[in-house]
C-alpha cells in the first residue's frame, strides 16, 4: 500500500471514530437539552409543549443503533439538524455565521505567531548565548507558559478598560454595515487588534523555543558550516542552509495548531465576545445544544485531520528527501 | 535525588525554575500552618483592600485571598501533579510499548494515538466536564490526564524507535533479556528526561486548564482554588469595582507556578540536551575570541 | 575442517520492502541464495562493498529477523527449530553478536557490573550472588580489564577499547560459542584496533570460540580469520582461504577490492586519464557482478568463484 | 432624526434573524410586545390592574368559565390590513394545533374558541376561572393573512414580519446589532415617541457594564456588581436603577426525602422553623446578592410586591421564625428533642437517625451558590449537617423533578396576585414542575387556591388569601429568604418617562416575559 | 625553501575549546606550512585536534571553539587579520573545504546546481546561465553526468555525494584544498576512485592539498609531505617516504604498528 493510500486510510478511519466519540459522548451524559433550555429561564413551559418541541428537534426514542446511522448519515451529507439555543437556525448556518470570524482570528494570530516567533527563534539561536539570546528565550518560555486567559484578561483591562484605546467587544463596530467599505473593513481590523495581538502574543513563545531549538540541532550540521565554508552571506545560510531545515519540525507544530484554530481561540472569543465558534461552542454547551456541538467538533476535528494533510504535503514540499522514496 | 538537584543548580534558569516551584510546593504543604482562617468561609467584609489583617484584602464574599491563594495552591499541585502523573504514565507507556514492540502493536497504538491527537482538545475538555456535571479539581485532573496524554505518547514512541536502534537495545535482547525488563531496566532509564519534560509540560498544562475550566465556570464553584479565585473575580466584576487584587492574587499564582515549572523544564532540557548544554561556555568562547581578535589587530596595528 | 561445522548457513535470502510515498513499495534484496559453513574454534571474515548485505548476513545468523528462504543450522539444529522459550533462550545464548559501535552497544544509564551481571544471571550460571561477583571479574580479566577499577565505571567513562571489550566480555559471559563481529574495530583508534584484534584472535585460539568477522579492512580480516567470504548485492562471489583470496583473487570484484586497498608502498597513479580509466572499470565491474546470476563453482579445494 | 432607544432585553452573542412570537428561544427578544401586542396586559404594579391592548375589553360569563374579548376597532397590522377577531380566533385555533406553540399551554384548561363577530372572540374554559385570563389574554396575536400559508409555524422564521405592535420594521439587521422600527398603522401612534430601538448584541453582565459604563445603553437590566460604584458614579445625574422585587426564592426541604434521618427532621415544623431562623437574610441580601434582593421575612413567602395582600395576623403570630437567630433556633431544636446522639458534632433526629443533607444549587447561578455557602453557615451553627452541592443546572431540575434531592434552593414564579406562587401548594401540581416539589400538601389549601379564581369579588379573595397566608406560616412548607430584583437599569441623559422607585408604575424591565414593557416603552419620552 | 614557496604559513597556533570547567586546549602551539602545489598530509589518531586545525584554518571553528594565538599566513596575507566581509570573500576563493562525511556537508533541501549557484553568485555576481555552465563543466571534470545537477543529494549516492563536493571546492579555482576524511565513510573501492579522482585534478590544477586522515598507508600513497599530531601537538613532519621507511617518533611507529598488512598474516594456510 502506498504511503498515500495510508494516509486516506487514516483520515477516513480517524474522522470515523471521532464522528462516533461525538455520537456517544451527549448521549452519554446526563441532562436533557429541553430541561435546560427553560430551567434557568424559570419559564413555565409545560411537557406538552416540551415533548412537541422535543420532536421537531429530532429528540425521539429510537434505538442507538438506528439514531447512530441516523446520524452518521447526517455527518455526511453535512446536514446537523436544527440547532435549539438558535431555533429554528439549522446548526450549519449557525457555524458558518461563526466560522469565517474565528479562521480570521485564529487564522491571523496563528501565522503571525508563526512568522514573529519563528524568525525571533532563527535569530536566537544564531545568536546563541549572546544577550538577547539569553533575555528572549526565557521570556519566551515564560509567555509561553502564562494562560491566555490571563493575558486576554490583563489586555482588555488595560487597552481596553482603562486606556481605552481599543474595543473590548465586536468583530466591528455594530452600527457599520458590514461590506466592502474601507469603513468596514479598517473596523473589523481596529476590533479584531486586541483578540488577535493575545493570541498571537501567546503562542509566539512555543514557536520561538521549538525554532531556536532546531535551529541550533541545525547549526551544528555539517552543510551549514560548509555554508560559512562557501563564503556565503550570514542571511543566506542562516535562511536558505539552517532555518530551511529547522522549520520543518516547527511546521508540524504549526499546522497542527492551524487544525486546531478553530477551538484554539475559545478563551479569547469569550473574553472579548467576539462572534466566532469558540463562543458559540460555549454557548452551545452551557445550553446543552447537542446538535450544535457535535456538528461544531466534527467541523473541528476536520479542521484537525485538514491540518494533518497539510503537514504531510507540506513535509512533501519542503524536504525534496521525501519527494521520492 | 540528590543528583537531580546538582544538575539543576549546573543551570541559571533551571535553579530560578527550581525554586519557584519549591516554594509553591512549600506553600501547599504549610497551608494550615501560615494561614489562620478558612479559606471558605466569610472572615471579612466584601472586598477589602490588602491590610495587616488580611495581607492580600478580601474577595466580595468576604473570603480571605490570602488564605485562598495558600489553599489553591494545594489544589493546583494537586491536580497538576495527578494528571500529570496520569499523562506520563498512558504516555510513556503506550509510547514505550508502540515504540518497542514495532509492527502491528505500534501500528494500533500510533493510530490511536494520532486519533487522540485529532481530536480537539479543549473542546472535547469543555463538554466533558460539562457533561460529567460536578467537576471537582480531582475530577478535572482525572479527565485532563485521560484526554492529553497522545502528545507525550508520541514523542515517547519517537524517542523509544531511535533508541531501540541503538545497539545495547539489541545487545539485551541478543543475551536473552525479557522485553518487560529491557523495557523498565534499559529504554526507560534513558527515556528520563522526556518523561521528565512530558510530566512537567502536562501539569503546567493542566494547572492551565483547571483554572480555564473553572474560570467558564464549569468547575466546582466550592472548590478552593485560583480557577474559582478566577471565576469569583470575574462574576463579582473584581477590576470593574477596583478590587484589583481579588483578580491579580489568582493571576499572579498561576502566571509564576507557569514560568517556575517552565524554567525548571527548559533548563533541564539544556542540561539533558548535549546541543543545548553549551549555551554558556558558547558565550563565553565568543567573548574570548573577540578579546584575542582585538589584541591581536591592536597588536598587528602597532607592529606595522 | 571438522565433520560437523559449527554453523552452517543453508541458501538463504532476505528481502527488505521499503514503503514509499508516493509509489507502491521498492525491494531490496538484501540476501540472496548465501551458503557456507564455519568450523568450531574458526574464524570466517564476510568483507564486500558498503551495502552488499554483510551485517544482514550476521544478523540473521544471530537469529534477530527471520529469513525468507533457507535454513541456519547452529551445532547442526536450525535456529528456527526452538519450540518454546527456553529453547530458543538456549539457542541465542550460543550465538551473540558484538556491534561496531562500542558506546551504542553500551547502555550510557548501567555501570559495567550491570552489563556483565545480567548475562550471567539471565543464563543461571552463577549459583549465588558471591560467586555472581567472581564470575564478573573473571569475565572482565578474560578480556585483560583491571576488575578493581572497571566494575562501577559508566560507559561514557571508558575508552573506546575498553568499551569493545565489554562488549565482547558480555558476549562471553552469556557463554556465546560463536560470536558475530560486525565492524568491532572500525569504530576504535587506529593504535588500539590491533589490541582488540589480539583479543579476539586469542579468544579464538585458547576458548575455541567460533568468529564469524564483518569488515570492510581485508588486511584484519586476513589476519584473523581462516576464511573469507566476498560479498556483493546480496551474494557471495567468491569464497575460500583468507590467504588465498588475498594473494591470488579470482573474481573480477574481489580483484577489484583487493587491487583498491591502499598500500602505503605505491604512490597513487596522479594521472587524470588513469583515475578515469579506473572508475569506469570499477563500474564496469560492478555491473557486471550485479547483474550476474551465475552460481558458485569450486576451482579449488575449499575455494568457489562465482563466473563473472 | 429618529428618536432611537437603545435597549438590551437578553444577552446573546449573536443575533439570529427569527420574528416568530411563538418561539422561545430566540435571541431575537424584541418581538413579543413590541411587534406582536398581547390582548390585555395586567399590571402587577397596580394589583392585577387590566392594560387595554388589541383587546378594548373582556367581559366573564355568569358562571366564570367562559370570556368573550372585544377586539379594539381600526386597529391596523403594519402592512395596513386591517386587525380584528378573525385574526385572535385563527391564532388560538392556529397554538392548538400546533402544541409546541403554546407554550403556556393554555388549551389544557380552554374547552374551545367562538368567533363571535369581527369584534368578539369567546373563550370557553373547561371549568371557571378568574385566572386563566392571565395565560390567555397573553397571547401574542399574528396576521392570519401572512400565518395562515405558513406550513409548519413552528419552525417559521417569518423574515418578512407583520406585526401589531409599535415597532414592526426591522431597519438593519447585522448578528451584532440591529434596528426596530416605527409600525406606520400603530394604533396608539400618539403614545409612541420612539421611532426606533437599537439591539447591540451583548455576551456577559461584564459587556453590559463596559457599555453602561460608557452611557450607551438607555433601558436595560442586569447584575452589575457594586452598581453605585461601576454604574451610578459614572453619571449620578442620569445613571438610575430600580430594583423591585420579582421571583420568590425559597428553600426546599422534601418532605418525601429518601434519608429516613432527614425525612423525619424536613417533615417536622420546628426543624423547619429552626431552618428559617438560621437563615441570615440580611447578609444573603447585602452580600450574595449585592443588597439588590428584596429581603423576604413574611412567613408565609408572600414578599413585599404584595404588600397590600399581608395578612398581618401571620406576622404576629408567626414573624419570629423568620428573624435571624441561630440561638433560638437552637434552643427550638433541643427542646424539640435534637441531639447529637452519633457525636459526630451535629443533631440526630428525636428518634436517634442522623441528619445529613447537601443543598443542591445550579453551578454556575453565583448569586444562589453564594446565598446557600451563607445558608449552611447559619446552619451548622445551629447545628445541622448541611453542606452545599452544585450539580449542574440540568441535573438540578432533574433531582428536583424526580424528587430525589434533600434539600435545595429555588425560585417561584410570581404572577399578578400571590395566588400563582401560592398555588404550587396545590395537590395537583405536586412534582409536576420543579416549582412543586415540596410534596406539601392541605386540603383545606387545596379548597382556598381553588375558590380564589372562582369569585370575581375581591373582598372574599382576600378572605381566601389571608387564610392561605395563615396556613403557610404556620406550616412554613418551604423557607422563603428574598425576592430576586427584576433587573432593571436606566439612563436619563437622552430619555425621560421611566418607571422608577417614584414612579412604580408598572414592572419597568425591558425583559421579555414582561407584558409590561409595553406600557414602560410608551411612557418613556425623548428629553426635550 | 624560501618563504614566497609557502602558500600557508602557520605559526604557534593555538585553539581551546569553552568548556563548563574553563577552557581545553585542543591544539597546543602547532608549526605548519604547505608549500604551492605541495599535498601535506596530516594523519593522528581520533579527537588529536585534526580537523580542529582544519577549521581554524579557514576561521570556520565556532563557539565553543576559539583562536586563542598564533598566526596564520595564506599566500602572504594575514588570515586572523581579515574583517568578516573579506574573510567570506576569501573562503572558497583561495582556499575551499572538503567536508569529513559528504553526506551532510551538502544542503538536503537544495538541488545540486543550486549549491553551485549559490556560492558562484556570491563570488563573482555572474548570472545563473553562466553558473550553469561552470557546473556542467565541473560536472563532468569530477565524471559525473551533468544532468544530475538538478537532483537533490540524497538521490545520489555517496562516492557521487563526495565528487559534488569536490567539485564544488574546485568551482572558484581555489590555490588550496582543505580535506578533513574525505573518503572515511566510502567503502575501499570509491575511496580508491575518489582519491584518483583528487590526485588528478591536483596535477592538472596545480593546487595545495591540507590531507587529513587516520589512514597512514593512505596517506602515504598521496602526500607530499607527512604530519603526526599527538594530543594537539605536531610531533613530526617529513616527507612521505621518511614517514614510512623511517619514522622518527614512537608514536608515529606505533601507528604503523597498529595496522595489520597482508604480510603479518596468522591464518592458516
Ligand atoms: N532494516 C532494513 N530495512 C530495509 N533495508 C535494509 C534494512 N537493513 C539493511 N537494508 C538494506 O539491505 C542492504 C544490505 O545492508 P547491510 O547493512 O547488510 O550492508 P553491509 O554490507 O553491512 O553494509 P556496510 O558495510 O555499509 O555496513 C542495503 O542495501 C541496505 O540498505
Ligand atoms: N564542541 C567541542 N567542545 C569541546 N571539546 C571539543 C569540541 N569539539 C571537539 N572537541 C575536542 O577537541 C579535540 C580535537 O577534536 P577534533 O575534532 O579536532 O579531532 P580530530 O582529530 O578531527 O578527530 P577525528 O579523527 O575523530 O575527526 C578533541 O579532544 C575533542 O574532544
Ligand atoms: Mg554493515
Ligand atoms: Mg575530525
Amino acid at each position: 500500500m502506498s504511503f498515500i493510500i495510508r494516509r486516506i486510510m487514516f483520515y477516513l478511519v480517524a474522522f470515523l471514530v471521532a464522528a462516533t466519540i461525538n455520537f456517544l459522548l451527549p448521549r452519554l451524559m446526563p441532562g436533557n437539552p429541553i430541561d435546560i433550555m427553560f430551567a434557568s429561564a424559570g419559564n413555565t413551559m409545560p411537557p406538552e409543549a416540551k415533548k412537541a418541541l422535543a420532536e421537531t428537534f429530532g429528540f425521539v426514542e429510537r434505538p442507538l443503533i438506528e439514531e447512530y446511522f441516523i446520524y452518521l448519515k447526517s455527518v455526511f451529507t453535512w446536514d446537523f439538524g436544527v440547532s435549539i439555543k438558535k431555533y429554528p437556525l439549522s446548526v450549519m448556518d449557525v457555524l458558518m455565521q461563526a466560522l469565517p470570524w474565528t479562521l480570521f482570528l485564529a487564522g491571523t494570530s496563528v501565522i503571525l505567531a508563526f512568522c514573529i516567533g519563528s524568525l525571533l527563534g532563527i535569530y536566537a539561536a544564531w545568536k546563541r548565548g549572546s544577550g538577547f539570546d539569553s533575555v528572549i528565550s526565557p521570556s519566551a518560555l515564560a509567555v509561553q507558559s502564562v494562560p491566555p486567559l490571563v493575558i486576554g484578561i490583563i489586555t482588555l483591562y488595560v487597552f481596553g478598560l482603562v486606556l481605552k484605546l481599543l474595543p473590548t467587544s465586536y468583530a466591528y463596530d455594530p452600527s457599520i454595515d458590514p461590506g466592502f467599505t474601507w469603513e468596514y473593513l479598517s473596523s473589523v481590523g481596529y476590533h479584531a487588534l486586541m483578540p488577535i495581538g493575545t493570541l498571537a502574543f501567546v503562542s509566539i513563545g512555543g514557536y520561538l523555543i521549538t525554532m531556536r531549538n532546531n535551529m541550533i540541532g541545525q547549526l551544528g550540521e555539517e552543510h551549514v558550516v560548509m555554508g560559512h565554508a562557501k563564503g556565503l552571506t550570514d542571511k543566506r545560510v542562516r535562511y536558505n542552509y539552517a532555518a530551511r531545515n529547522a522549520l520543518l519540525p516547527s511546521m508540524t507544530a504549526f499546522a497542527l495548531s492551524l487544525g486546531s484554530v478553530l477551538g484554539g481561540s475559545l478563551i479569547i472569543e469569550i473574553v472579548f465576545n467576539y462572534p466566532g465558534l469558540g463562543n458559540i461552542l460555549f454557548q452551545g454547551i452551557i445550553a446543552r445544544d447537542y446538535p450544535l456541538i457535535q456538528g461544531q467538533l466534527i467541523i473541528m476535528t476536520l479542521a484537525m485531520l485538514t491540518a494533518n494533510l497539510l503537514v504531510d504535503f507540506i513535509y512533501i514540499f519542503l524536504d525534496p528527501r521525501l519527494r521520492k522514496a | 535525588m540528590i543528583k537531580f538537584f546538582s544538575i539543576v543548580m549546573r543551570n541559571k534558569k533551571a535553579t530560578a525554575g527550581m525554586l519557584i516551584v519549591l516554594a509553591y510546593i512549600a506553600l501547599a504543604l504549610a497551608a494550615p500552618l501560615i494561614t489562620s482562617h478558612d479559606p471558605a468561609k466569610r472572615v471579612a467584609r466584601p472586598h477589602q483592600a490588602p491590610s495587616v489583617e488580611h495581607v492580600m484584602g478580601s474577595t466580595r464574599m468576604g473570603r480571605d485571598v490570602y488564605t485562598q491563594f495558600v489553599w489553591g495552591t494545594r489544589t493546583s499541585l494537586m491536580v497538576g501533579f495527578s494528571a500529570g502523573l496520569i499523562v506520563t504514565v498512558i504516555g510513556t507507556l503506550i509510547g514505550v510499548t508502540a515504540g518497542y514492540f514495532g509492527g502491528v502493536i505500534d501500528e494500533t497504538l500510533n493510530f490511536i494515538t494520532n486519533i487522540a491527537l485529532v481530536i480537539p482538545q479543549l473542546p472535547l475538555l469543555l463538554v466533558l466536564a460539562a457533561f460529567i456535571g460536578k467537576s471537582d479539581p480531582f475530577m478535572i485532573a482525572v479527565i485532563i490526564g485521560l484526554t492529553s496524554w497522545a502528545w507525550g505518547a508520541r514523542v515517547t514512541r519517537s524517542q523509544t524507535l531511535t533508541l531501540r536502534r541503538r545497539e545495547f537495545v539489541e545487545a539485551s535482547e541478543q543475551i536473552g533479556e525479557p522485553s518487560r525488563r529491557i523495557i523498565c531496566i534499559e529504554l526507560i532509564p534513558n527515556l528520563l528526561s522526556i518523561i521528565g519534560f512530558n510530566f512537567i509540560g502536562s501539569v503546567v498544562y493542566t494547572i492551565i486548564t483547571q483554572a480555564t475550566l473553572e474560570f467558564l465556570g464549569l468547575g466546582d464553584p466550592l472548590a478552593v482554588s485560583w480557577g474559582n479565585m478566577l471565576y469569583n473575580a470575574q462574576t463579582s466584576s473584581a477590576i470593574t469595582v477596583g478590587a484589583w487584587w481579588e483578580m491579580f492574587a489568582p493571576c499572579f499564582a498561576i502566571v509564576t507556578i507557569g514560568i517556575g515549572l517552565s524554567l525548571l523544564n527548559f533548563g533541564v532540557d539544556e542540561i539533558s540536551n548535549p546541543r543545548l548544554r553549551t549555551l554558556g561556555a558558547i558565550n563565553k568562547a565568543v567573548k574570548a575570541q573577540k578579546k584575542f581578535d582585538q589584541t591581536y589587530k591592536s597588536a598587528k596595528g602597532a607592529a606595522s | 575442517m571438522t565433520d560437523q561445522p559449527y554453523l552452517e548457513v543453508k541458501g538463504v535470502s532476505k528481502t527488505y520492502t521499503l514503503k514509499t510515498i508516493f509509489s507502491g513499495s521498492k525491494q531490496v534484496k538484501a540476501l540472496q541464495d548465501i551458503s557456507f559453513k564455519l568450523g568450531r574454534g574458526e574464524a570466517l571474515a564476510l568483507v564486500g562493498e558498503s551495502g552488499s548485505g554483510k551485517s544482514t548476513c550476521g544478523r540473521a545468523i544471530a537469529g534477530m529477523f527471520d529469513i525468507d528462504a533457507g535454513d541456519i543450522l547452529v551445532n547442526g539444529k536450525s535456529i528456527t527449530s526452538a519450540r518454546n522459550s527456553k529453547e530458543k533462550r538456549e539457542n541465542a545464548r550460543k550465538v551473540q553478536m558484538v556491534f561496531q559501535d562500542p558506546f551504542a552497544s553500551l547502555n550510557p544509564t548501567h555501570t559495567v557490573r550491570h552489563h556483565l551481571a545480567r548475562p550471567l544471571l539471565l543464563h543461571k550460571r552463577v549459583p549465588d550472588g558471591k560467586s555472581l561477583e567472581q564470575e564478573v571479574i573473571r569475565t572482565l580479566e578474560d578480556v585483560e580489564l583491571d576488575p578493581s577499577v572497571m566494575l562501577d565505571k559508566y560507559p561514557h567513562e571508558l575508552s573506546g577499547g575498553q568499551r569493545q571489550r565489554i562488549n565482547l566480555a558480555r558476549a562471553l559471559a552469556v557463554g556465546a560459542e560463536l560470536i558475530i563481529a560486525d565492524e568491532p574495530t572500525s569504530m576504535l583508534d587506529v593504535s588500539i584496533r590491533r589490541s582488540i584484534l589480539n583479543l579476539m584472535n586469542r579468544l579464538k585460539k585458547d576458548r575455541g570460540i567460533t568468529f564469524l568477522y564483518i569488515t570492510h579492512d581485508l588486511a584484519t580480516a586476513h589476519y584473523l580469520t581462516e576464511n573469507t567470504a566476498v560479498m556483493f548485492g546480496g551474494r557471495i562471489v567468491e569464497y575460500g582461504p583468507s590467504d588465498a583470496i588475498v594473494r591470488d583473487p579470482q573474481h573480477p570484484y574481489s580483484q577489484l577490492l583487493l587491487s583498491s586497498v591502499p598500500n602505503a608502498h605505491t604512490r597513487i597513479n596522479a594521472d587524470f586519464e588513469h583515475a578515469r580509466d579506473f572508475s569506469k572499470f570499477a563500474d564496469k565491474v560492478r555491473k557486471e557482478t550485479a547483474e550476474s546470476t551465475a552460481g558458485l563453482k569450486e576451482i579449488a579445494a575449499g575455494r568457489y568463484v562465482r563466473a563473472a | 432624526e429618529d428618536v432611537i432607544l437603545t435597549a438590551v432585553p437578553h444577552q446573546t452573542t449573536a443575533f439570529a434573524e427569527v420574528y416568530n412570537p411563538f418561539n422561545q428561544t430566540s435571541d431575537v427578544r424584541s418581538v413579543r410586545d413590541f411587534m406582536f401586542e398581547q390582548l390585555v396586559v395586567f399590571n402587577r404594579m397596580q394589583g392585577g390592574k387590566p392594560e387595554y391592548r388589541l383587546a378594548e375589553s373582556f367581559d366573564y360569563s355568569e358562571d366564570l368559565t367562559s370570556v368573550t374579548f372585544k377586539i379594539r376597532d381600526g386597529v391596523k397590522w403594519s402592512d395596513g390590513e386591517t386587525l380584528d377577531a378573525n385574526d385572535v380566533y385563527f391564532t388560538f385555533n392556529l397554538i392548538k394545533e400546533h402544541p409546541a406553540l403554546d407554550t403556556r399551554a393554555i388549551w389544557d384548561k380552554l374547552d374551545s374558541v367562538e368567533l363571535i363577530d369581527d369584534h368578539h372572540v369567546k373563550v370557553n374554559y373547561k371549568e371557571a376561572s378568574t385566572g386563566l385570563i392571565f395565560d390567555v389574554a397573553r397571547l401574542n396575536t399574528v396576521p392570519e393573512h401572512i400565518w395562515a400559508d405558513v406550513e409548519d409555524p413552528v419552525s417559521f422564521t417569518n423574515p418578512n414580519p407583520v406585526g401589531s405592535g409599535p415597532l414592526t420594521e426591522i431597519r438593519r439587521f447585522t448578528p451584532q446589532e440591529y434596528v426596530q422600527c416605527r409600525n406606520p398603522h400603530y394604533f396608539q401612534a400618539d403614545d409612541l415617541d420612539i421611532d426606533c430601538m437599537r439591539f447591540p448584541q451583548i455576551a456577559t453582565n461584564d459587556q453590559t457594564l463596559t457599555a453602561a459604563a460608557k452611557g450607551e445603553l438607555d433601558w436595560f437590566g442586569s447584575f452589575l456588581p457594586d452598581i453605585e460604584k461601576t454604574y451610578v458614579a459614572k453619571d449620578p445625574e442620569n445613571h438610575k436603577y430600580w430594583f423591585p422585587g420579582g421571583s420568590l426564592v425559597i428553600f426546599n426541604l422534601n418532605l418525601n426525602a429518601s434519608e429516613e434521618g432527614n425525612k423525619e427532621a424536613f417533615n417536622d415544623v420546628n426543624f423547619r422553623r429552626a431552618f428559617s431562623m438560621s437563615m441570615d437574610r440580611q447578609a444573603m441580601v447585602d452580600i450574595a446578592g449585592y443588597g439588590y434582593p428584596t429581603i423576604n421575612k413574611y412567613p408565609s413567602g408572600l414578599g413585599r410586591g404584595y404588600h397590600a395582600w399581608n395578612n398581618p395576623e401571620a406576622d404576629a403570630q408567626y414573624g419570629q421564625y423568620t428573624e435571624y437567630n441561630v440561638e433560638a433556633a437552637a434552643a427550638l431544636l433541643d427542646g424539640a428533642g435534637y441531639k447529637d446522639v452519633d457525636g459526630d458534632g451535629f443533631l440526630d433526629t428525636p428518634s436517634g437517625k442522623p441528619i445529613q443533607f447537601d443543598l443542591i444549587v445550579p453551578n454556575g447561578w453565583t448569586d444562589w451558590v453564594n446565598t446557600v455557602q451563607l445558608a449552611v453557615e447559619g446552619l451548622n451553627e445551629a447545628g445541622i449537617n448541611a453542606s452545599v452541592s452544585t450539580p449542574e443546572a440540568a441535573n438540578w431540575t432533574q433531582q428536583l423533578l424526580d424528587g430525589s434531592y434533600q434539600a435545595a434552593i429555588n425560585a417561584l414564579v410570581v404572577g399578578v396576585t400571590p395566588h400563582m406562587a401560592f398555588d404550587t401548594f396545590h395537590s395537583s401540581k405536586a412534582m409536576t414542575s420543579r416549582f412543586s416539589v415540596t410534596g406539601y400538601t392541605n386540603e383545606r389549601l387545596d379548597e382556598l387556591l381553588d375558590g380564589f379564581f372562582k369569585t370575581a369579588d375581591a373582598d372574599e379573595q382576600r378572605e381566601i388569601m389571608d387564610e392561605i397566608q395563615m396556613i403557610l406560616s404556620k406550616d412554613m412548607p418551604h423557607i422563603p429568604v428574598f425576592n430576586n430584583p427584576y433587573w432593571y437599569q436606566y439612563n436619563t441623559a437622552r430619555f425621560e418617562g421611566f418607571f422608577s422607585a417614584e414612579n412604580d408604575y408598572a414592572v419597568p424591565t425591558v425583559h421579555d416575559g414582561n407584558p409590561e414593557r409595553i406600557l414602560h416603552l410608551l411612557s418613556i419620552k425623548p428629553k426635550s | 625553501m624560501t618563504q614566497s614557496e609557502r602558500f600557508l604559513d602557520v605559526k604557534d597556533l593555538k585553539v581551546d575549546y569553552m568548556t563548563l570547567d574553563g577552557p581545553f586546549r585542543a591544539v597546543k602551539g602547532v608549526d605548519l606550512h604547505i608549500n604551492r602545489g605541495e599535498v601535506l598530509g596530516l594523519a593522528g589518531e581520533s579527537g588529536c585536534g585534526k580537523s580542529t586545525i582544519a577549521y581554524a584554518l579557514m576561521r570556520l571553528h565556532r563557539p565553543p571553539a576559539f583562536i586563542a594565538g598564533g598566526d596564520i599566513t595564506v599566500d602572504g596575507e594575514d588570515v586572523l587579520a581579515f574583517d568578516e566581509e573579506t574573510l567570506a570573500q576569501w573562503r572558497w576563493s583561495k582556499v575551499s573545504l572538503v567536508f569529513q562525511s559528504a553526506m551532510n556537508a551538502l544542503n538536503p533541501v537544495l538541488t545540486i546546481f543550486e549549491q553551485f549557484r549559490d556560492v558562484y553568485h556570491r563570488h563573482t555576481g555572474k548570472s545563473t546561465a553562466e553558473a550553469r555552465a561552470r557546473a556542467v563543466e565541473l560536472m563532468e571534470l569530477v565524471g559525473i553526468d551533468p544532468v544530475r545537477l538538478d537532483d537533490y543529494p540524497h538521490q545520489l549516492s555517496g562516492g557521487m555525494r563526495q565528487r559534488v563536493v569536490l567539485a564544488n571546492a574546485l568551482i572558484l579555482e581555489p590555490q588550496m584544498i582543505i580535506m578533513d576524511e574525505p573518503t572515511t565513510a566510502l567503502d575501499v573501492v570509491v575511496q580508491r576512485e575518489i582519491l584518483q579522482e583528487i590526485a588528478g585534478l591536483q596535477k592538472k590544477f596545480g593546487f595545495s592539498i591540507l590531507f587529513i586522515t587516520h589512514d597512514l598507508a593512505l596517506m602515504s600513497q598521496f602526500a607530499d609531505r607527512i604530519a603526526i599530531m599527538l594530543q594537539g601537538e605536531i610531533v613530526e613532519v617529513n616527507s612521505a617516504h621518511e614517514i614510512l621507511h623511517n619514522p622518527q617518533h614512537d608514536y608515529t611507529k606505533k601507528l604503523w604498528d597498529a595496522m595489520p598488512s597482508f604480510e603479518d598474516a596468522e591464518g592458516v594456510a
